[in-house]
């Protein structure tokens, strides 16, 4: 199925030079902190936690309403700190997911509501079903998909997974259309 | 030996158990289930035809790419069938694996042999209760007396069934969404549950303790007291049972009850003994081998023993025929639900597999003739 | 998992692969030397190499035959079976140089971030970073075993020198020989062939034969001996103590520890983790690779790929109206090209005798032939209204064009009163081989094919009718 | 980017030296915060009827809910953690207590020290967790942990450090008391 057009008040939204499109009802602390490399979308209530540490995320990236990103807390065996978080291109995160992790690949798909905990490392091309949580330290390698809860290795994703994750964000862009204002 | 181990499938009832010659233990014992197209679990033994096939591709897929890490086509295979193996689950297993995996060369072995092979005995009763059937094959300097060969469908499937049952009888107080109910059949938990209700709680009562339970059930007697403590086992987060202690004694009394002509567990052995040469009878007796994942509920072996000597004093078919005073068993080498493969794995360690293993080739060539394993090498077609 | 299905994995338009099965594109192959679909149940598939899915490391095939498929420093949880993540302390330790003194020394023991297990609950000692990793428990039937497999191999030798020897020598009196050389098992009972090949056949040989052996009493191993000592309940632990269901395993639990299958948490120990595998597919027709994946467990990159969906148009479902049965709808359906060629496509409808009963709808296609521009990956695709002349589409046909996607208005007559409604036709498109070159033209000039495949699209169910229930 | 500012009611008393970030924080009736306490952006505690007495040196992050809604006072001791998106209604939680993610304890749970709720439980039995007792999976499984749950010391105080460089920061202050009852 093509994905339908979703529509959003464009009053909500601020479009940045390289096309970011970024609700104003979303948390997103530290901004200055805070890197989106073009055409990513960020809807509303969703937190960001620029403040911890830098967030990268790449091009072409969703960030469904009332996920958060949060860099992950580090004890060393000298001191403590917030590590970095990076997020790849073609990335999608669904709706209500906590992100905690020490970076996410490019080409990844997380469903609605998954915990990623602290330190996981998702690999580029791999998915989380809905509701999965990952604990701390999860490795998730390219081509798998991961459900359940603790995560588990439930099956693979196709070899074009690339191109497919990379059509469906690019498209999820074209599709995500300010409302018409009736005059 | 340079030679690239062979792998040894062993398909049970509920689990499927998979590895490799010359190795201790198998890789992975998993269940033995697909998953359907609606994404729940079907069990092998309840699919035929193209079914059974796609089925058997699937998971010999995942055994070999999941639990084993090698290539089909690299390996021989042994593959374990007990006696009552049907038909058309081998005739789809050996199509599947010479046709859509095209394994070299398929040597297929009698569960209850290799059963013998790590005892290194060649005289005995192999008495294999698993899943669904128990049964009872005597094997004499090698050679198995298949017309006394006796079975009757108890097994863990049968326990399980019964703790369902007994749950409803005892009315066992379920807790569901924090308020207390009696557990009904609509509450009825699937086979997981129950299997583990039956392999965390249950244990097969001490002899006396089951006459009791006996005279109890024929209405003789009171229900005997001081019955083991009840336990609380969290079913999910909504449901908590709680299993009477009474449970946890009886549910495994079903393998020894004795009704009418049924047959129990103790009585399969009796019955081989009954129909095998009178002069074996002793020797047999002191040879039984237990294999088979019921037999490890706590307590099982020394019940069974004490249930064979009460049986062969006190019931006249057996005691006016059978004089036997004592019944020894063979100490298990490994975990009962796996000395078959453990059997496999050391008998296919050997050169036999290489002399006795049907190829590929001949397989083509014999066009599909794979008989029964008592004649195990199927006649050149241009030779009858 | 619907989502990602949805994604990934589309049930709603199938292709039909060579062997019959059908299937999403993104899980078909296209091997471009038969020009022939291709699927997972219908290949080769191949160990092409071996990785960890926690620390990703690849191991050597020989390193991993060695450690029996298992990742030498990644452990699981034998409670959970998440994996064990260890955790490092600075311990303190009797000091080497000073007697009296202590010193501190980086320790690890293993913790599971999910139920919290870890290796000091059985009581396992932390390990010194570079001690060398964990010990492995022994199984404690490895000496039997070992000494049984020596005992059976002397036998089985045995037994094949005798055989030779009696094919040159028969000896009389054994009958089974006498079977074999003459093939007469038809005409014997059947039990008795059964019982002498069966004797043969366990490689069980009488006790002649094992004292007459002298490799046999090298090894000295003894028969298992039976007794009547059976180790009877332990009754107080069952009848007179409370059983706590949280300290027992599960069965889940027993069989991840095969050859110990503890039967109480507290006889649990830190599991190996199981190696993964990367796959190569091969051709089974042609034995060209399809799929050969690249070493490095974390590459996305494939040596080869022949993913249909990189050279088979894509064919989407864009919007459905409300099907009403036996009632014209229409339905728009996207068409996209990713070759690197333009194709010529064209919808066929299908012959009588491919007709199956999963199709509940008719489909009518157009006759005329339309093109695909090939795949640009420098241009972001944008709707292009010259593109639309350029190739005179007719408006009633083509609802847009932008770059190599169209989409294209159908009409579509569901034949069933109620369930979902399944249309199939069959898409002809030509393909510019780039890999195999046609050999007649030299070898220089891309081969050019003509290939259909057979497409079933599920439109979703149909309206039911109030009518036509009452 | 919203400069939505929190909602605060005069009840609320904020000890010195704990940490209240106001973006998009709701914090309503009877409520005290105890000193080193820190509060994230999005939280919400709403003390319905009975007061909720925060103490020291708790950790409570985004989207997390707490919410009284008996009349009975409802107490959360010392060193206690409350991950992203936990809901807790829980009137006694003692000390060196882990919510994890995402989860929800019941107003009938009480925990003691050290105890550990794990990601996604939904947890709302009538029981006292014993000390040390970790609650993980969708089955809200049990089981008794050696060792208690790490301090977050170290997190607290860098926290304390860099928060207040970002976020505006609610004042330390008395709350006034309803007299009224």
């Amino acid at each position: 199925m093509e994905l339908q057009d979703i529509y959003y008040n464009s009053s909500d939204y601020i479009e940045t030079a390289s096309g970011n499109k970024v609700c104003r009802k979303s948390v997103l602390c530290g901004s200055q902190n805070i890197m989106l490399h073009g055409k990513t979308i960020i809807q509303s209530d969703c937190i960001i936690r620029g403040d911890l540490a830098n967030v990268k995320i790449g091009r072409h990236c969703v960030v469904s309403s009332r996920a958060v990103i949060r860099p992950p807390f580090k004890k060393f065996l000298k001191g403590v700190a917030f590590l970095p978080l990076t997020i790849g291109d073609n990335v999608f995160i669904g709706e209500g997911s906590i992100v905690n992790a020490a970076s996410i690949g490019s080409y990844v798909y997380i469903g609605k509501n998954c915990v990623i905990g602290r330190h996981c490392v998702l690999k580029d091309c791999c998915a989380l079903a809905d509701n999965t949580f990952l604990p701390q330290g999860t490795v998730v390698p390219a081509f798998s998909i991961f459900s359940g809860n603790p995560g588990r290795f439930i099956g693979e994703l196709p070899e074009c997974t690339q191109t497919v994750m990379m059509e469906h964000t690019k498209s999820y862009y074209q599709h995500f259309k300010p409302k018409m204002l009736k005059s | 030996m340079t030679d690239k181990h062979s792998v040894i499938l062993e398909f049970g009832h509920r689990y499927t158990k998979c590895g490799f010659v010359q190795e201790l233990a198998p890789r992975a014992i998993i269940r033995s289930v697909v998953a359907s197209s609606h994404g729940k679990e079907v069990e092998l033994a309840s699919l035929s035809g193209s079914q059974l096939d796609q089925a058997f591709k699937t998971i010999i897929q995942t055994i070999y790419f999941r639990y084993l890490g090698v290539n089909y086509k690299e390996r021989k295979v042994i593959l374990i069938e007990t006696l009552f193996t049907q038909n058309n689950v081998r005739q789809s297993l050996i199509n599947v694996l010479y046709q859509h995996f095209e394994v070299p060369s398929l040597l297929i072995v009698p569960h209850h042999l290799m059963t013998l092979v790590p005892y290194m005995v060649s005289t005995g009763i192999v008495l294999d209760i698993g899943w669904k059937e128990a049964m009872a094959v005597p094997v004499i300097e090698g050679i198995t007396l298949v017309n006394s060969v006796k079975y009757t469908p108890l097994g863990g499937k049968a326990i399980n069934e019964r703790i369902h049952d007994e749950l409803i009888d005892r009315k066992a107080i379920l807790r569901k969404n924090g308020v207390e109910k009696v557990y009904e059949e609509s509450d009825r938990f699937d086979d997981f549950v129950l299997e583990n209700i039956k392999v965390k709680t249950c244990f097969i009562a001490p002899f006396e303790r089951g006459q009791l339970m006996l005279e109890h059930k024929a209405g003789l007697k009171e229900a005997p007291d001081n019955t083991p403590k009840d336990v609380y086992f969290h079913v999910d987060q909504n449901n908590t049972l709680l299993i009477p202690g009474g449970l946890r004694e009886s549910a495994g009394e079903i393998l020894f009850e004795l009704y009418g002509e049924e047959e129990t567990v103790a009585t399969l052995i009796l019955e081989v003994l009954l129909s095998c040469p009178i002069d074996y009878r002793k020797t047999l007796a002191s040879n039984l081998i237990i294999t088979g994942g019921t037999s490890m509920l706590p307590g099982f072996k020394h019940r069974l023993k004490m249930e064979l000597l009460f049986l062969v004093k006190k019931i006249e078919k057996y005691s006016n025929n059978i004089y036997i005073d004592k019944f020894m068993f063979h100490p298990p080498l490994c975990k009962e639900n796996y000395i078959a493969w453990l059997g496999a794995s050391i008998f296919g360690s050997t050169d036999v597999v290489a002399m006795r293993a049907i190829s590929r080739d001949t397989y083509l060539k014999t066009k599909g003739c794979f008989v029964d394993w008592s004649e195990w090498r199927p006649q050149p077609l241009n030779k009858i | 998992m619907d989502v990602i299905n949805e994604i990934f994995a589309t049930n709603k338009v199938l292709y039909q692969c060579a062997c019959g099965h059908c299937k999403p594109l993104t899980h078909i192959y296209f091997c471009r030397y038969c020009l022939k679909m291709r699927c997972k149940d219908c290949v080769y598939h191949e160990v092409d190499s071996q990785y960890c899915q926690h620390c990703l490391e690849y191991i050597p095939t020989i390193d991993a035959k060695l450690k029996k498929n298992k990742c030498a420093s990644c452990f699981q949880c034998p409670n959970c079976m998440h994996t064990l993540t260890p955790r490092t302390f600075l311990a303190s330790v009797p000091s080497e140089t000073d007697p009296n003194g202590m010193t501190t020394r980086k320790a690890q023991f293993l913790l599971c971030s999910y139920c919290k297990w870890s290796s000091k609950d059985v009581g396992i000692p932390d390990q010194f970073i570079g001690s060398g990793g964990w010990p492995e428990i022994e199984a404690p039937n490895r000496k039997r075993v070992e000494g049984l497999v020596d005992h059976y191999r002397v036998i089985a030798q045995r037994e094949r020198m005798e055989k030779e020897k009696k094919r040159i020598n028969p000896r009389p009196g054994h009958a089974i020989h006498l079977l074999d050389k003459y093939g007469i098992s038809a005409s014997l009972s059947a039990k008795l062939t059964e019982s002498l090949r069966t004797k043969a056949y366990s490689g069980r040989i009488s006790s002649n034969y094992l004292s007459a052996s002298k490799s046999l009493t090298d090894i000295k191993l003894e028969p298992s001996l039976a007794t009547d000592d059976v180790e009877p309940l332990d009754v107080d632990t069952f009848y007179n103590k409370d059983l706590i269901e949280s300290e027992i395993s599960s069965i889940e639990q027993r069989l991840m520890q095969v050859e110990m299958q503890p039967n109480t948490v507290s006889q649990f120990y830190p599991i190996s983790k199981m190696l993964y595998v990367k796959r190569s597919l091969r051709c089974k027709e042609c034995d060209h690779n399809i799929i050969k994946p690249e070493y490095n467990s974390s590459s996305i990159k494939f040596k080869i790929q022949l993913s249909a969906f990189y050279d088979i148009p894509e064919v989407k479902i864009a919007s459905t109206p409300k099907l009403i049965p036996h009632k014209e709808s229409m339905v728009e359906l996207t068409f996209k090209n990713p070759y690197q060629y333009g194709m010529h496509v064209c919808l066929q409808p299908l012959k009588d005798e491919e007709m199956d009963e999963s199709i509940t709808g008719k489909i009518i296609l157009p006759k005329a032939e339309f093109i695909l521009e090939c795949k640009d990956d420098t241009l972001e695709p944008e709707l292009d209204s010259t593109q639309k002349t350029r190739y005179n589409d007719d408006p009633q046909l083509i609802t847009f064009r932008r770059g190599n996607k169209i989409g294209l208005r159908l009409t579509v007559i569901p034949e069933i009163d109620s369930g979902r409604c399944r249309v199939c036709f069959r898409l002809r498109h030509d393909f510019v081989n780039s890999v195999v070159q046609n050999k007649s033209t030299g070898g220089s000039e891309p081969q050019v094919s003509w290939i259909s495949h057979k497409i079933y699209v599920d439109l979703g169910p149909v309206i039911e009718s109030k009518e036509s229930i009452a | 980017m919203s400069a939505s500012v929190g909602n605060f009611d005069q009840t609320v008393t904020i000890m010195p030296n704990a940490i209240v970030c106001r973006e998009q924080t709701t914090i309503k009736g009877d409520v005290v915060i105890g000193s080193r306490t820190i509060i994230q952006p999005t939280v919400t505690i709403i003390a319905e009827k009975g007061p909720i007495i925060i103490g020291e040196s708790n950790l409570i992050e985004e989207y997390v809910t707490i919410i009284n809604k008996t009349d009975q006072p409802m107490v959360i001791g010392n060193n206690n953690v409350f991950e992203v998106g936990s809901h807790s209604e829980s009137l006694e939680i003692q000390d060196n207590n882990v919510l994890e993610y995402k989860c929800r304890i019941g107003p009938k749970v009480k925990l003691t020290n050290g105890c550990v709720i794990g990601t996604m439980c939904d947890f709302n039995d009538d029981l006292t967790l014993p000390e040390n007792t970790v609650v993980y999976g969708p089955d809200c499984k049990m089981r008794k942990q050696l060792e208690r749950p790490a301090l977050q010391t170290f997190q607290l105080d860098f926290l304390s450090k860099i928060m207040p460089n970002y976020q505006r920061i609610e004042k330390p202050r008395k709350g006034v008391k309803n007299d009224e009852k």
